[in-house]
């Protein structure tokens, strides 16, 4: 095993990777740019290197600065996180090149599954079902055009080195198709510096489930279930769950979708943890989307269901040990639920709220996990993504864990920032999402069609009472009118009683 | 004491009076006809700006946040805005049809100026773009008029709240 | 199901059984004394009653009060907790007699145990075999030498009436036994109300193991494994772990201890959850000590091991519901362990430290649980029992473990008061405790043999630096010499720098 | 600055210089002969008494408690005892000769008065029972004398740190 691992990445995940580093007896390298010098995965590391200023191109996303890192400091290994650099080809290569261990793949399969139509192939020529589409990047006008017209209307572009959402575009008609083609190449072009853009049949109303792969450096693959993460807004996932609510009607689906998933990643040459997403289509076909090659924001809910430790299996896979599972030994127990807190205003169209930690307090007890970057006190940097922290539960049923998960997050406050608490407390109790009737557009509809339940009375007036209670005392909500603008509500009543 | 509030933007006359330790206290609704009911609390502050509240039995714990965004006070599971009550007459008739302020809602960084001092914009119109947490967002002019008084220029960092331009 | 329950209890207790019946949707009713108006259980309930004042035999332990306010409340049931009522027939007949529905066993079945003499009898009967000693209280000193000299020296002198190490006294030889009696009687007099005493052959280094027992009323009858709580100090659990390391070197003992915690269960009519208690010795025979008729304190790593929430199968149990579970179902996943964080200080003989938390972090992530009381603000009152919290974890093995207790310790923070955070962080380090070589007598060992390492000289710089500037700025800890007294360091060195 | 600070007992003096934004400093223990090491550090307060130390690349997270029991910098899992220099011929001094203080450890209830005002007493003879959070603690006397100045009786609650009486 390692004795020092380098963590290239920041907030909750670098904190998360660090845990298990420090109980692998593993010292731990934090690597920060300017604005993050006070952040927890720095507090918590045992050395930390400063790596450049805010702007992550120049920190986070700067290869020769990480890797300089991890070699000034003695580390002999590299842990990625997600984002940043964890699924970047060229990276992992660097790690290799400078004789340090990647914690993930080979840069190998992040290249082949990094393209997501060199992925589409490879999975076809796997056997796994793909959506219909183009075998490759479209390169004109044209051949856009000619593609949806034999898939038929609505398709999707897709940005061919890209993820999260970022170029991506709905085309219902041919007459959509040259502006969207354009807006999507402009933005993949930004976002991943390759403009290259394909086209897929959209399926209708699908969900987005994914299964989690695990494989040793010795052929040996096992997959650990899946994840629903069909609740989404702007194609980023708010809310994972395991098992997926339709396993619970049709369990054979889950050990088909894992032997397509094991089949994906065996032709990729797959190692370490990763994650092979699919959609869904209301009949249960799913189809091959694309492969993760590193550890997902929302694996605690597979550790949780699992009782496996993802991190620990990367390390002990990356330091070149076999699996010790197999696949029977794999077994799912209960419910679990992940709700991703972000500082931002689910209000106004999920609006970023970066800003200071003013308050803070997590739920606890049991079956309540909380994976967070922050702290009381801590300013959220505007530079980078707004994920304050995963809050995670395990119950015995899904009914159980939405309980679970209502009363965590009644029990979580952050003040200083906007954060989603209050949104995700009203969708757990939104009938579709009980039931389980969950696809990609569920959160568009919901926002449609939500009537949030009125305040009642008397939480206004308790309201009302503490909030004139702390202005009389010149408290920062004060501007409180003069005494005699008020009536007073005692005589009105005819209820003048005599008070000690 | 007596204190008028708005509460989730009703406005509220509250009074409330010491006795042995609890509060007797009634809320009245502006416009509201039916008298309210007299009631008692037992308020205590466990810590500063966080309150344990018992009215007639029921137990409420509630947190009053001050932030830039607004004053709130979390109800158990419910958040409710406060807002001191506005003076008739005042500040928020003139808005309606004065010069608009435009303010950053976050704070972020300049990343595209859409218009220039002095450029005529109509309602909806973007102004500028504001990028923070990998997020861009458009401000637009809240009313038509005229750009003035545009305090930033591409590359800024703003804070929240801050006056970006007015529209005159 | 109940649609209202009562908590007769306070701290951390009171705290994880509201969770569970927010989770089911039931409302909660705290009762607290007057130095608990602010504590967390009534800020966490749905309703609250005031029962009296701070001293619990005026508040928490008198039945008419508590009844009382089930009664006014409306309350269906009434969850006692684990101390306070929680073995108290009398307060179990109460609430049956007032049409409330106690939550756990019947008051007959907690008659019987209570009674450490009847409940050794009825143990004998069901053929679970027993500590060699007499058959009830002894009466008379003549007596009490005569069983000593018959089972054979040292033996125990026990409190009939209690459990928690009030009231008992080792005596190694004849001479030691008139003041051990009269001083065990006495101790037992003032804590339960009944001095009676008896007396057993003390067995030699043994460990403590439990085993965990759920029933419904119907007769159906499970275990879910063993406790192992040997580590005591004052007779009071500090650490406890589920599997006890001699199972995995023994794994039959699981079985063999169920089926026979069993048998005493069934032979009490058990129902709801219930402890029996074993003392086992250096050649693994195992003997009945006492069943606790409640919920135990260290609950929580028999849920992180099964899976199971044993708080809402007490309350499955007590609105009549069967078990769904057979034995054949339960299965143990991984290692848990926990810590009893006390507001005490472990350098000075567990001495009690009330008083006000003025900084406040708790652990957390993946496999980490913290069952708390407390709340940044609160003062610990004097008049109750020192639990902080309860820190539980859970791993893949015993050896993880350890490990991510030690992080989680490491992460949590208290002050105000002291704690035994610190202790535990050592005590995890021993050999002895990561051999899993446990008995009762260990923490007397370990402080006898620990030899705490000497601070590291790079921490002692950092803390010396970081309280000379804290006291140059004028912060608390000041009461700075005058500069001029200090030599310069730099001038001693002959590294006169220029800086900046 | 310069500053002599005592450290788990051991008496420090500690020197450091701001350079452009961290901090050299040495550290040099009292009857220590060899020249301690100039070190780098970055001191960053992230919240109030809360400190992110990196010195040389290591990273500490130090927190410092001022308590009623003591001073202490928590450094990582190393807890450190910290005190101001005691004065030469101070009060230390003194103590051990002079009348001894007896101070409660432990806010508390006198359950038990075991000497009265006046009495003789021989080093460690139990002077009074106080019980905290169900356990009982015999304070004893720190040395042989006469009982004087005895503030308390049964019944009574006491703070930590009270002065409970003197031995003289």
């Amino acid at each position: 095993m390692f004795t020092k691992v380098l963590v290239a990445n920041r907030g909750e995940i670098a904190v998360r990777v660090m845990r298990a580093l420090k109980e692998f007896g593993i010292a731990s390298v934090a690597v920060y740019s300017d604005v993050d010098r006070g952040a927890l995965h720095v507090r918590m590391a045992d050395e930390a290197v400063a790596i450049g200023p805010a702007d992550s191109r120049e920190s986070y996303l700067n290869i020769p600065r990480v890797v300089d890192a991890a070699l000034r400091t003695g580390a002999q290994a590299v842990h990625p996180g997600y984002g940043f650099l964890s699924e970047n080809a060229a990276f992992a290569q660097a790690c290799v090149d400078a004789g340090l261990v990647f914690i993930g793949p080979s840069p190998d399969s992040i290249r082949s599954m990094g393209s997501k139509t060199a992925a589409r192939a490879i999975a076809r020529d796997a056997g796994v079902p793909t959506v219909p589409g183009a075998a490759g990047a479209v390169t004109s006008l044209e051949e856009a055009l000619a593609v949806a017209a034999a898939v038929g209307y609505p398709v999707l572009l897709k940005a061919a080195a890209g993820g999260g959402g970022k170029g991506m575009r709905l085309v219902e008609s041919p007459a959509e198709m040259e502006a969207a083609l354009r807006d999507a190449a402009g933005e993949a072009e930004r976002a991943f510096h390759d403009g290259r853009v394909y086209i897929e049949k959209a399926v209708l109303r699908p969900r987005h489930i994914e299964i989690q792969v695990l494989g040793d450096q010795y052929g040996n693959l096992i997959h650990l279930g899946e994840r629903e993460c069909s609740l989404q807004r702007r194609h980023q996932k708010v809310i994972e769950e395991c098992p997926s609510p339709l396993m619970r009607e049709y369990p054979e689906l889950r050990q088909q979708m894992g032997e397509a998933a094991l089949r994906a990643a065996r032709a990729a040459g797959y190692y370490n943890a990763g994650t092979v997403e699919f959609l869904v289509d209301e009949q249960r076909n799913f189809y091959f989307l694309e492969m993760n090659t590193r550890l997902q924001v929302e694996h605690p809910v597979t550790e949780w269901v699992t009782g496996l430790d993802l991190v620990h299996e990367q390390l002990r896979i990356a330091s070149g040990e076999r699996l010790t599972l197999r696949q029977e030994d794999v077994r799912w127990h209960g419910a679990s639920l992940e709700c991703r807190i972000y500082a931002e205003d689910p209000e106004n169209h999920f609006f970023p709220s970066p800003g200071r930690i003013t308050r803070l307090e997590r739920p606890a007890g049991p079956g309540v996990r909380v994976d967070s970057g922050v702290y009381l006190g801590w300013t959220i940097p505007m530079e980078y993504d707004p994920l304050i922290a995963k809050l995670s539960v395990h119950a015995a049923t899904r009914e159980l864990a939405i309980a679970r998960m209502r009363s965590a997050l009644e029990e979580y406050s952050v003040d200083g920032v906007k954060t989603t608490i209050g949104f995700f407390h009203h969708i757990l109790q939104d009938e579709e999402f009980v039931a389980g009737r969950l696809h990609t557009g569920f959160l568009a509809d919901y926002f449609a069609r939500r009537e949030l339940p009125p305040t009642p009375r008397e939480i206004e007036d308790v309201a009302a009472l503490v909030g004139a209670m702390e202005a009389s005392r010149g408290g920062p909500a004060s501007g409180a009118s003069a005494p005699t603008q008020v009536r007073s509500l005692w005589k009105e009543r005819g209820r003048l009683r005599s008070f000690r | 004491m007596k204190m008028k509030r708005v509460v989730n933007g009703c406005a509220m006359d509250v009074e409330w009076r010491e006795d042995s330790g609890s509060q007797q206290f009634v809320v009245q609704r502006e416009g509201a006809s039916a008298a309210p009911p007299l009631q008692s609390a037992d308020v205590q502050e466990v810590e500063p700006g966080i309150y344990s509240v018992l009215v007639e039995g029921r137990s409420y714990d509630v947190r009053v946040e001050h932030a830039h965004y607004g004053d709130f006070v979390q109800v158990g599971p419910w958040r409710v805005r406060l807002e001191a009550p506005v003076r008739r007459g005042g500040s928020a008739a003139a808005a309606a049809t004065g010069p608009a302020k435009v303010l950053s809602k976050m704070p972020g960084r300049v990343v595209k100026m859409l218009v220039s001092e002095g450029d005529a914009v109509t309602e909806g119109q973007g102004l500028l773009v504001l990028e923070a947490m990998k997020m861009q967002n458009e401000l637009t002019a809240p009313r038509a008029g005229t750009v003035r008084g545009l305090a930033v220029q591409e590359g800024d960092v703003v804070a929240a709240g801050a006056m970006l331009c007015r529209v005159e």
